[in-house]
C-alpha cells in the first residue's frame, strides 16, 4: 500500500505542478487538476478496499517523530471510505466545475485542488493543531475560490464566511493551546487517554474545541454565514461545502467527540435535533433553491449529529446508520446542488422549467426522494435501522423530534418538487446543458440506487426484500419510450404473471387484498389502452404504487411492510400529481403519508422494542407501550383510509387525478389502509383484544368519518369530487365494521372491502370516462348523456344501486351484516350515524347519476361518443362481478366468513344454501334476488302491454307552462340541488378540520417567518450569533 | 509576570472580537480580527511560559545541567508560527474581499453588503 | 360563458336577425331563436336548431276508438274523472276556483284540478285570448294525452267578446283548437261552467267527444290558422 | 312454494291494492268534509286508474323513463312480498307472502328500490320540478331514516330480533304488550317520524302540488300514471302495515289488519290536513328536533 501522505505529496505537487503550467494551457491545467484528485482517489480508494479486505489500520508520522513533533495520519476502514468519497465527489465536482475553473484561471484550479488534498487530511488527522490548520488550509481555499471565481453576492457572502471562519478558527485555536496546557499533548488519542474534559480547565478546553468544531458544521442557530454561501456561491462550490465539507466536518466531530467522552453524547445529540428541527423550520420559508438546499444541508447535518450522540446506543449499528444517512445526504445534495447550477433558476417555482427535460426531473425526484428517506435509497434503511434502536432503547422523544424534522424537511423538499412537476412553465427560458455537468449528476443518482441496493443488502431484513417488482419498475422506466400499447401490455402481463406465480403462497385475509391490488390494477390498466401516444412516466409510477402494495401483502418482516409502504405511497404520490390541477393535492397527500408513515414507523418501533426481531407476527405481541404502539400504527394506516381529521388530502387528490388514476388510488390504494388496520387489529388479538378503548375510538372515527364523507359528497359540483368525498365515507363503514372485533362486523368490513373495490372502480373509470369525452368534472355542465353514453349510464346505475345497498345487489350484504353486528356489539349510535349516512349516501349518487346522465343534454354534448371500449371493458368485467356477487352473495361472504372465524370464531353466519342465518334473521339473497328480478319483468310486461306505442319525444318536449324552455343550460336542474338540505344542515359542513390543519401550516410557516429574520444578512450580526452560541453552550453544558 | 501576558492577550482577544462586532467599516474590522488573532498568539506563547525558564534552545551543556528542566513548553512557540502564518494568509485574503467589496459598491460599510439574507 | 360575453352575443344576434328582416323581407325569428354554433368538447363545431333539434315535432295521429264494450267502460271513466288543467289568464278564470268550494264542489261529479297538461284531459280556456297568450295555448293543448276535451270559458274565449275588434284579441278559438263544450256568457257564473262539465260527459258518454282525432285530421288547417296570428312561431309543428 | 301460497299471496296483493285505492278516496273525502264539502265518490280512485290506464297517447322520454314506473310499482309489490301480513302463528302461513319472518333491514331498504328507479325515470323526463321534486324528497327521507332508524335498531333491541314475524309474535296477547306501550320511545318516534314516510302534508313537498306541479311525476301520464297510483297504494299500505306490525301488534287477520292500517293511515291525514306544508330547511329540522331526540332516548333507555 501506498502511504496515506502521499495524499499530501499529490495534492502539493499537483499544485506546484500547476505553477509551472502557461497560463494560456487551460486544459492542461485543469487536466492536471483531475489527475490528481483521481489519483488521490485511486490511493485511498486502494486503501478502502484493502481495509474493507482486512487489512489493518495505519497510523503515520512525518519526519519519523513521534506526535506532537510530526504530522500524523490515520488510515483505518472509517477515513478510507470517507477520503474515498471525498475524492470521488472531488473528482465529480472539479468535472462539473471544468469549464468554470478553466474561466477562472490556474490559480483557482489550484486551489480547488487544495480544497480537496485539505479535506482529505481533515479526515486523517490524528492531531488536533494538524486539524486547526488544514481546517484553515479548507476555509481559505473555499473563500480563495469564491473570491477567485465570484462576483456580487457571493463575494459579500465570502466575506462573511472568512469572517466567521476566522472567528471560529480562532476559538479553536484557544482550545487548543488549552488543552495543550492540561494535558500535554495535541494527540486526539492522548488527549482521550488524558480525559481532557476530566481535566480541570480541560473542560472549558474541551467546549472550545467541540464548540468550534459545531460552528464549522454551521450549527442551528449560528450559521448565517453559511447560508449566505449555500445560496450565493456558484452551485458547484455549494456542492462542494454541502457534500464534501460537510462529511469531513461531521467525521472531525465524530473523532473528536470519542476525545470528549460519553457526557458530550447527549449534548451533541441535543444540539444536533435542535438544528435538525430549526434549520428545517426555517426552510418552510424559503423560496431560493440553493438557500433552502443549505438549510436542508444544515438539517442533514443536525440529523447525523443525533446519531453521533447515540452512538453508544446504536453501538455496532452507528456506521450503517450514520453512512446510510451521510450518503444519501452526501449524493442526493452534491445532486441537487449540481441540479441547480444547470436549472438556474433561483425561485423554486420556476423550477417548472426541469419539466422541459424529463430525465432531469427524474434526477430530481430521485435525489429528493433520497432525501426524506424514501426506499429503496440508504437514507430509508439507515432511518428504520435508527427509529427501531432508539424506540428499542426507550428513547421516545427523539424518535418523534427526528421525525417532526424530517417532516418538515419533506414539506418544503416536496412543495419544491411539486412546482417542479406541476408549476407553470410556459414562460420560463429552457436550460442549457452541458456534458460535464450532467455526467456528475447521472453519476450521483445511479450511486443512490446502488448504494441503496448494498444498504439494503447489509441486514438481514433487508436482504430478505423481494426486489424482483422494483426491477420489473426499472425495466418499464427503461424502455418508456415506446407507445402506450407496448407499454400497457407489458405491464399487464407482468402483473398478471406475478399474481399468478404468489397467489398460493398467500393466506385468505391476504388472498383477498393481494387479489383486489392486482386484479384491479389489471383492469384499470386496460383503461390505459384508451390513452394514445406515450404516457411518459405513468407506467413505472403507476407500477411502482402496484410494486409497493404487493410488498406490503407479502411482507415476512416488518421493515418489508414498510419498504412496500413507502413504495406505494412514492408510486401514488407520482400518480397523484400527474393530474392537471393536483400540485396542491399531490403535496398534502405526500404530507399526511409521510406523517402517517412516520407513525407507522414508530409503531413499528415499539413493536420491535423488547422482542428483538423483525418478522410481521411481532405486531401480534407487542409488550412495550403496546396502547401507543397499536394507537399509532392505526393513525398511520387511517391516513392511507383518509380518515376524518386526516382526509384533507383525499378530495382533491383523487378528484383532480386522471380518469384510470382516479379507480387506482380510490378503489385500490385505499385498501392498503384497510389491510394494514387489519392486521393491527388481528394483532391486537382479535376477539380477545385487551385493548378495548382502541376500537370503540376507533368505531365513532368511523361512524363520523361515514356522516361527514357522505354529507361532505353531497354538496360537491365536481363529480369526481363527489366520488372522493363518497370513499371518504364508505372507507369510514370499514373501518367501524372492523373496530366492531366480532365476526359480523368483520363479514361486514370484508363484504364492503369486497365491494367498494368492484362499485368505486366501476364509477370511477365510468365518470372518468366521460369526463375524457366531455372535457370537464363539473356535474352542472353534463346532462341527458344517457342519450349518447346509455352502456355507462348502465354502468352507472349499477354501481349506484349496489353502493347504496337497495336490494338485491350487493351493497345489500354489507348493510345487513351491519345491521346484525350493530345489534350484536350494542353500538347502536354509531350505527344509526352509519345508516344516516348511507340515507344521504343516497342522494349524493342521485345526484351523481341525474346531473351527468339524466336531465337535459347540452347543446355542446350533442354528438358526444359513448365512453371509450377500452374503459367499457373492465367496467362491464366489474359489473359482471357485482351482479355475480349480488345474485350467489354466499360465493363472497361464506369463504370470508372461514376466514375471518379464525379470529373471531364466535357469531359465525349459518348458511342453509342460499340463505344466511344469524341470531336476529336471516337473509336469502338468491331468493330475493330472484324475488324480485320476477316481479320486475311481470311489471314491465303489464306496462308494455297497456302502452301499446309510446311516442318517442325529445329533450324540450316538456310541460313547461304552455313555454317552450329556452335552453338546456337552464332547464337543467343540478347546480346547487340539495340546497334545502344546506339550509338545515350546514353547520356540519364547516371544515373545522381543514381550517385546523391550515392553522397549524401557518403558524409553522409565520413562526419560521419570523425567525429567520435573525439571518439580516448583516457579517457582524452573524458574529454575535457565534459568540452568543458560544456563550450560551458554555453555560448549558459546563455551567448547567 | 506570566499572568500579566495572559491578560493582555485575552484583553486583545476581546477588544479585537468588540471591533468586529461593532465597527461599520469594514478595514476596521479586518484590523479588530488582526488584533484578535494577535491576542489568541500571545496567551499561545504566555501559556508555554514556565516561571524562570529559559528559552528552548538545548546543546551539550545544557542537556548535561539542570537547565534541560527549566526551558520553556516550545511545542506552542512551534504551533504559534504556524498560527501566525495561517493568520496572516486570513488577513490576506480579508483584505482581497476588502477591495474587491470596494470596488464593486464604492462603499466599505458593512451595512451595505446584505444582499443575502434570511 | 361570463355575462359580459352573453351580452354582446346576444346583441350581435340581434343586429344580425334585424339585418336579415330588412333585406329578406323574412319572417321574424328571435334571435335567441336561430341557428347557432357550439363548440363541441373535442374541439368539433356543432350546429343547433333550437326550434328543431329540441323536438321530436312529429305530426299527431288520429287515434282510433277501441272496440265496443271496452270503448264504452273508458268513456264512461273518462267522463267520470275529468282532470282539469285551467287556462285563465283574462277576467273568466276567477269563475274557476269557486268551484272546488263547498257550494259548488265539482268534485262529486269526479272532476278536479290538476296541474300539469300531461295528466288532464280537459282544458278550461278562459277570458280573452291575445296573440301573445295563444302559442301558449296551442303548445299546452297539443302537449295534453289524447283523448282530450277543450271547454271554451266565456264569449270573449269563443268569439273575441266585447274585445271582438281589438288587434291583439283572438276573435275564433275554434280557428286554432277544436273546442268540445261551449259555455257563453260575460262572465258565465260556475254553475254553468258545471252545466258545461255536466254536457261534456254527456258527450263523451255518447262517444261524440272526440275533437283530439278531428285536431289530427285537419292538422294541416289549423296549423295554418295558427300561424297566421302567431309570427313569431319558435315551437315545432307539433309539440308533443 | 306451493300454488296455493302463490294464490294468497296474489290474492293478498290485490287486497292491499284495493284497500290503497279506498284509503286513497277516504283521504279525499275527509279532506272535503273537513272543508264543508260532499266530496269525491268514494270509488273515485279506481274511475281514474282505468281513465289512465285508457289513454290513447303515450310519450316516452326514453328508456329509463320508460322503467320509472315499472321500478316504483315493483318496489310496492316487492315490498309487499317480503313484509308478513297477517299474525296466524305460522311463519310460512297463507298472508306471509314470500316474506319467510320478514326481516325488517331488507323491507327498510327495499323500500329505496321504487324511490330510486323512480328518481331516475322522473330524471330522464328532463322536467325541473321533476328533479327539485326528487331532491327534496331524498333530503327528507335521509331526515325521516334517522330516527325511524333509531326507533326500529330499539325495537329490534328490545325483542333480540330484526324478524317482523318474531316482533309481532312477541306482541300478541293483549294491547299491553304492543311496542306502543312497551318501548314508548320508539314508538313516539316512528308514529312522527312517519308522519314523514306517508308524505302527507306538512311534509308533501315532494309532490308539493301547485308549486312545483306534482314533482316527480310532472312528465308522466296517462298508462304510467296509472302504474304509480297503484304503487302509491300498495305502498301506503305497506307502510301502514309496518308500522302496524312494529308498534300496534300486528293483525291476527283482515278485519283488524284493515282497522289498524287506516287507523294508523289516519294520522297522517289527520295532522296533514291541520297542517300547512313546511319548506324542506324547515322539515328536516323539525325531524332532528323532536323524533330523532325521542329515538335517541329509545336507543339509550335499551343500551343500559
Amino acid at each position: 500500500m501506498i502511504s496515506p501522505i502521499h495524499i499530501l505529496t499529490i495534492g502539493l505537487g499537483g499544485a506546484f505542478a500547476l505553477g509551472f503550467v502557461p497560463k494560456k494551457a487551460k486544459d492542461a491545467a485543469a487536466v492536471i487538476m483531475l489527475a490528481a484528485i483521481a489519483l488521490m482517489g485511486v490511493l485511498t480508494g486502494s486503501w478502502l478496499i484493502g481495509l474493507i479486505n482486512g487489512d489493518s489500520a495505519q497510523q503515520v508520522f512525518t519526519a519519523g517523530f513521534k506526535p506532537p513533533f510530526s504530522i500524523n495520519l490515520l488510515m483505518g476502514l472509517n477515513e478510507g471510505a470517507l477520503t474515498t468519497a471525498v475524492n470521488f465527489i472531488g473528482l465529480l465536482g472539479g468535472i462539473y466545475l471544468y469549464k468554470y475553473l478553466k474561466e477562472a484561471g490556474n490559480h483557482a484550479i489550484m486551489v480547488f485542488l487544495i480544497f480537496i488534498m485539505g479535506l482529505n487530511v481533515v479526515i486523517m488527522t490524528r492531531d488536533i493543531f494538524n486539524l486547526f490548520v488544514f481546517l484553515e488550509i479548507v476555509s481559505i481555499a473555499t473563500a480563495g475560490l469564491v473570491i477567485l471565481t465570484e462576483t456580487g453576492k457571493a463575494v459579500q457572502a465570502g466575506f462573511k464566511y472568512m469572517l466567521a471562519t476566522g472567528v471560529i478558527s480562532g476559538v479553536l485555536l484557544i482550545g487548543i493551546i488549552f488543552a495543550y496546557y492540561y494535558s500535554g499533548t495535541l494527540n486526539i488519542d492522548g488527549l482521550t487517554q488524558a480525559h481532557i474534559g476530566a481535566l480541570r480547565g480541560g473542560s472549558v478546553a474541551l467546549l472550545m474545541i467541540m464548540v468550534s468544531i459545531l460552528l464549522e458544521l454551521k450549527t442551528f442557530p449560528a450559521n448565517g454565514w453559511g447560508l449566505d454561501v449555500y445560496e450565493g456561491a456558484n452551485a458547484g462550490i455549494g456542492a462542494m461545502l454541502s457534500a464534501a465539507t460537510a462529511t469531513g466536518m461531521y467525521y472531525v466531530l465524530y473523532k473528536l467527540l470519542v476525545m470528549a467522552g460519553p457526557e458530550w453524547n447527549y449534548w451533541i445529540a441535543l444540539i444536533g435535533a435542535v438544528s435538525f428541527i430549526g434549520s428545517n423550520v426555517l426552510a418552510l420559508k424559503q423560496r431560493s433553491a440553493q438557500r433552502l438546499l443549505g438549510y436542508s444541508s444544515i438539517g442533514q447535518i443536525g440529523l447525523l449529529m443525533i446519531i453521533l450522540g447515540f452512538k453508544d446506543i446504536l453501538g455496532d449499528n452507528t456506521p450503517y446508520v450514520a453512512f446510510g444517512i451521510l450518503f444519501s445526504h452526501y449524493f442526493a445534495k452534491a445532486g441537487l446542488f449540481w441540479l441547480a447550477g444547470i436549472v438556474k433558476q433561483s425561485d423554486i417555482a420556476n423550477w417548472a422549467v426541469i419539466r422541459k427535460k424529463p430525465y432531469f426531473l427524474f434526477l430530481m425526484g430521485t435525489f429528493i426522494f433520497a432525501l426524506i428517506g424514501f426506499p429503496p435509497f440508504p437514507s430509508f434503511f439507515a432511518k428504520w435501522e435508527l427509529v427501531m434502536e432508539l424506540v428499542n432503547t426507550g428513547n421516545l422523544p427523539w424518535v418523534v423530534a427526528i421525525l417532526f424534522g424530517s417532516m418538515m424537511e419533506a414539506v418544503y423538499l416536496f412543495r419544491w418538487f411539486g412546482y417542479a412537476i406541476k408549476g407553470e412553465n410556459e414562460n420560463i427560458e429552457d436550460f442549457k446543458i452541458e456534458w460535464n455537468k450532467i455526467l456528475p449528476v447521472g453519476i450521483v443518482a445511479i450511486a443512490l440506487y446502488v448504494t441503496g441496493y448494498f444498504t439494503a443488502q447489509h441486514t438481514e431484513a433487508g436482504a430478505a426484500i423481494n426486489w424482483i417488482p422494483l426491477f420489473f419498475v426499472a425495466a418499464i422506466f427503461i424502455l418508456d419510450f415506446l407507445p402506450v400499447f407496448v407499454k400497457n401490455t407489458i405491464a399487464i402481463i407482468g402483473m398478471a404473471l406475478y399474481f399468478y406465480n404468489i397467489y398460493p403462497d398467500l393466506d385468505n385475509m391476504r388472498l383477498v387484498f393481494e387479489a383486489i391490488f392486482m386484479i384491479g390494477g389489471i383492469l384499470t390498466l386496460i383503461a390505459g389502452y384508451a390513452y394514445k401516444g406515450k404516457r411518459t412516466g405513468f407506467y413505472p409510477v403507476a407500477l411502482l404504487m402496484y410494486a409497493g402494495l404487493t410488498a406490503i401483502i407479502e411482507a415476512q418482516t416488518t421493515l418489508q411492510f414498510f419498504f412496500g409502504w413507502e413504495l406505494m405511497t412514492a408510486g401514488s404520490y407520482f400518480l397523484i400529481i400527474r393530474g392537471k390541477r393536483s400540485m396542491p393535492h399531490g403535496l398534502s397527500y405526500m404530507l399526511f403519508s409521510v406523517g402517517g408513515a412516520y407513525a407507522l414507523l414508530i409503531g413499528l418501533g415499539m413493536a420491535f422494542a423488547g422482542q428483538d426481531s423483525l418478522g410481521m407476527e411481532i405486531i401480534n405481541t407487542i409488550s412495550y407501550l403496546p396502547y401507543w404502539a397499536y394507537g399509532l400504527l392505526i393513525v398511520g394506516f387511517l391516513t392511507k383510509t383518509a380518515a376524518l381529521g386526516l382526509h384533507i388530502w383525499l378530495p382533491g387528490a383523487h378528484g383532480e387525478a386522471e380518469s384510470d388514476v382516479s379507480p387506482m388510488v380510490s378503489a385500490i390504494l385505499l385498501k392498503a389502509g384497510v389491510f394494514g388496520i387489519v392486521l393491527t387489529l388481528i394483532g391486537m388479538g382479535g376477539e380477545s383484544n385487551s385493548y378495548p378503548w382502541l376500537p370503540y375510538a376507533l368505531g365513532w372515527l368511523g361512524a363520523i368519518t361515514a356522516f361527514s364523507g357522505n354529507l361532505m359528497a353531497v354538496f360537491q359540483e365536481d363529480a369526481k369530487r363527489l366520488l372522493a368525498y363518497s370513499s371518504i365515507g364508505q372507507l369510514g363503514y370499514i373501518v367501524l365494521g372492523m373496530a366492531m372485533m366480532t365476526h359480523l362486523g368483520w363479514l361486514g368490513g370484508f363484504s364492503y372491502v369486497v365491494n367498494h373495490f368492484l362499485y368505486k372502480a366501476v364509477l370511477f373509470l365510468t365518470i372518468g370516462a366521460v369526463v375524457l369525452r366531455v372535457k370537464t368534472h363539473n356535474m352542472y355542465e353534463m346532462g341527458g348523456l344517457i342519450k349518447r353514453m346509455p352502456l355507462a349510464f348502465i354502468a352507472v346505475m349499477i354501481g349506484i344501486i349496489a353502493l347504496s345497498g337497495v336490494p338485491p345487489l350487493s351493497g345489500f350484504a354489507g348493510k345487513w351484516l351491519f345491521y346484525n353486528a350493530i345489534l350484536e356489539k350494542g353500538w347502536y349510535l354509531q350505527g344509526a350515524i352509519m345508516f344516516f349516512s348511507g340515507g344521504i349516501a343516497f342522494m349524493y349518487l342521485w345526484r351523481l347519476i341525474h346531473t351527468v346522465f339524466l336531465g337535459q343534454l347540452k347543446d355542446n354534448h350533442r354528438n358526444v361518443k359513448e365512453i371509450s371500449i377500452w374503459f367499457l371493458i373492465p367496467i362491464y368485467l366489474l359489473l359482471a362481478g357485482i351482479m355475480v356477487y349480488s345474485v350467489k352473495p354466499q360465493w363472497v361472504l361464506q369463504p370470508l366468513g372461514d376466514m375471518i372465524a379464525q379470529w373471531f370464531p364466535d357469531g359465525q353466519l349459518t348458511w342453509d344454501g342460499g340463505t344466511a342465518f344469524t341470531k336476529y334473521g336471516h337473509w336469502a339473497g338468491t331468493a330475493v334476488a330472484v324475488t324480485i328480478i320476477v316481479a320486475f319483468l311481470v311489471v314491465l310486461a303489464l306496462l308494455l302491454i297497456s302502452t301499446r306505442k309510446a311516442h318517442k319525444v325529445k329533450q324540450f318536449d316538456i310541460t313547461y307552462s304552455g313555454e317552450r324552455p329556452e335552453r338546456p343550460e337552464t332547464t337543467h336542474v343540478a347546480y346547487n340541488v340539495f340546497e334545502g338540505l344546506y339550509k338545515a344542515m350546514w353547520i356540519a359542513t364547516i371544515p373545522l378540520v381543514e381550517t385546523w390543519w391550515n392553522k397549524v401550516t401557518d403558524f409553522l410557516h409565520d413562526t419560521a417567518d419570523i425567525v429567520r429574520r435573525i439571518y439580516n444578512g448583516n457579517g457582524q450580526t452573524y458574529i454575535i450569533h457565534i459568540v452568543l452560541f458560544i456563550i450560551v453552550t458554555y453555560f448549558v453544558i459546563i455551567g448547567g | 509576570m506570566e499572568y500579566i501576558t495572559i491578560t493582555t492577550g485575552f484583553l486583545i482577544i476581546l477588544a479585537g472580537l468588540w471591533a468586529i462586532m461593532t465597527r461599520k467599516n469594514i478595514i476596521r474590522i479586518i484590523i479588530g480580527f488582526s488584533l484578535f488573532d494577535t491576542g489568541i498568539h500571545i496567551v499561545m506563547v504566555s501559556m508555554a511560559y514556565v516561571k524562570g525558564g529559559v528559552a528552548p534552545i538545548l546543546d551539550k551543556n545544557e542537556l548535561l545541567t539542570d537547565t534541560a528542566n527549566k526551558i520553556v513548553d516550545p511545542v506552542p512557540q512551534a504551533l504559534v508560527l504556524t498560527a501566525i502564518v495561517i493568520g496572516l494568509g486570513v488577513t490576506a485574503l480579508m483584505l482581497a474581499y476588502a477591495m474587491k467589496l470596494h470596488s464593486e459598491k464604492k462603499s466599505l460599510d458593512i451595512e451595505s453588503f446584505k444582499d443575502l439574507k434570511w | 360563458m361570463s355575462e359580459k360575453d352573453m351580452n354582446s352575443k346576444v346583441n350581435e344576434m340581434l343586429a344580425r336577425s334585424e339585418a336579415n328582416v330588412k333585406n329578406s323581407g323574412k319572417k321574424f325569428v328571435r334571435p335567441e331563436d336561430e341557428e347557432r354554433e357550439v363548440v363541441a368538447p373535442d374541439g368539433s363545431i356543432i350546429k343547433v336548431n333550437p326550434i328543431y333539434d329540441y323536438f321530436s315535432g312529429a305530426r299527431p295521429e288520429e287515434e282510433k276508438p277501441r272496440n265496443g264494450i271496452v270503448e264504452k267502460f273508458l268513456n264512461w271513466a273518462r267522463a267520470e274523472s275529468i282532470w282539469v288543467l285551467g287556462f285563465g289568464t283574462g277576467c273568466g278564470s276567477i269563475e274557476i276556483p269557486p268551484l272546488v268550494t263547498p257550494r259548488f264542489d265539482m268534485f262529486r261529479f269526479g272532476v278536479q284540478m290538476r296541474p300539469t297538461p300531461r295528466q288532464s284531459n280537459a282544458f278550461i280556456i278562459s277570458g280573452y285570448l291575445s296573440v301573445k297568450t295563444l302559442k301558449r295555448v296551442i303548445r299546452t293543448y297539443e302537449q295534453m294525452p289524447s283523448p282530450k276535451y277543450v271547454l271554451a270559458l266565456g264569449s270573449c274565449t269563443i268569439n273575441g267578446g266585447m274585445y271582438y275588434d281589438s288587434y291583439s284579441t283572438i276573435n275564433r278559438l275554434d280557428h286554432y283548437i277544436p273546442v268540445d263544450v261551449y259555455i257563453a256568457g260575460c262572465m258565465p257564473r260556475p254553475e254553468a261552467l258545471l252545466a258545461g262539465f255536466a254536457k261534456l260527459k254527456e258527450l263523451i258518454k255518447a262517444g261524440k267527444a272526440e275533437k283530439a282525432n278531428e285536431y289530427a285530421r285537419n292538422f294541416d288547417w289549423y296549423k295554418a290558422n295558427q300561424k297566421k296570428i302567431v309570427k313569431d312561431w319558435n315551437m315545432p309543428d307539433y309539440n308533443w | 312454494m306451493t300454488i296455493a301460497k302463490l294464490g294468497y299471496t296474489l290474492l293478498g296483493l290485490f287486497i292491499v291494492w284495493n284497500w290503497g285505492f279506498l284509503m286513497g278516496a277516504t283521504f279525499r273525502k275527509i279532506g272535503a268534509r273537513l272543508a264543508g264539502r260532499y266530496g269525491i265518490p268514494f270509488y273515485q280512485p279506481w274511475i281514474n286508474f282505468f281513465k289512465n290506464i285508457g289513454v290513447r297517447t303515450t310519450i316516452t322520454h326514453g328508456v329509463m323513463y320508460y322503467l320509472g314506473p315499472v321500478f316504483r310499482l315493483t318496489g310496492g309489490i316487492g315490498l309487499f312480498f317480503f313484509m308478513p301480513m297477517v299474525f296466524t302463528g305460522d311463519p310460512n302461513g297463507h298472508w306471509t307472502n314470500f316474506s319467510f319472518e320478514g326481516d325488517l333491514i331488507l323491507i327498510l331498504y327495499f323500500q329505496l328500490f321504487g324511490m330510486l328507479g323512480m328518481a331516475l325515470g322522473a330524471g330522464e323526463g328532463g322536467h325541473p320540478y321533476s328533479a327539485m321534486g326528487i331532491a327534496r324528497g331524498l333530503a327528507q327521507h335521509a331526515a325521516v331514516e334517522l330516527p325511524l332508524t333509531l326507533a326500529f335498531l330499539s325495537i329490534a333491541i328490545q325483542y333480540d330480533t330484526f324478524s317482523v314475524y318474531k316482533i309481532v309474535e312477541a306482541q300478541q296477547g293483549g294491547f299491553q304488550n304492543w311496542v306502543l306501550f312497551t318501548n314508548p320511545f320508539a314508538s313516539a318516534a316512528i308514529i312522527l317520524a312517519m308522519l314523514g314516510a306517508m308524505g302527507h302534508s306538512p311534509f308533501n313537498l315532494v309532490k308539493a302540488p301547485n308549486e312545483i306541479l306534482i314533482g316527480p311525476a310532472t312528465e308522466y301520464e296517462g298508462t304510467y300514471l296509472g302504474f304509480m297510483q297503484s304503487a302509491g297504494s300498495i305502498l301506503h299500505v305497506m307502510e301502514a302495515v309496518l308500522f302496524m306490525n312494529l308498534v300496534f301488534g300486528g293483525a291476527t287477520s283482515w278485519a283488524e289488519l284493515i282497522v289498524k292500517t287506516f287507523l294508523i293511515y289516519f294520522w297522517s291525514v289527520f295532522v296533514g290536513m291541520v297542517f300547512p306544508r313546511f319548506k324542506i330547511e324547515q322539515s328536516i329540522t323539525w325531524f332532528f328536533k323532536v323524533p330523532l331526540v325521542l329515538g335517541v332516548l329509545a336507543i339509550i333507555v335499551f343500551s343500559f
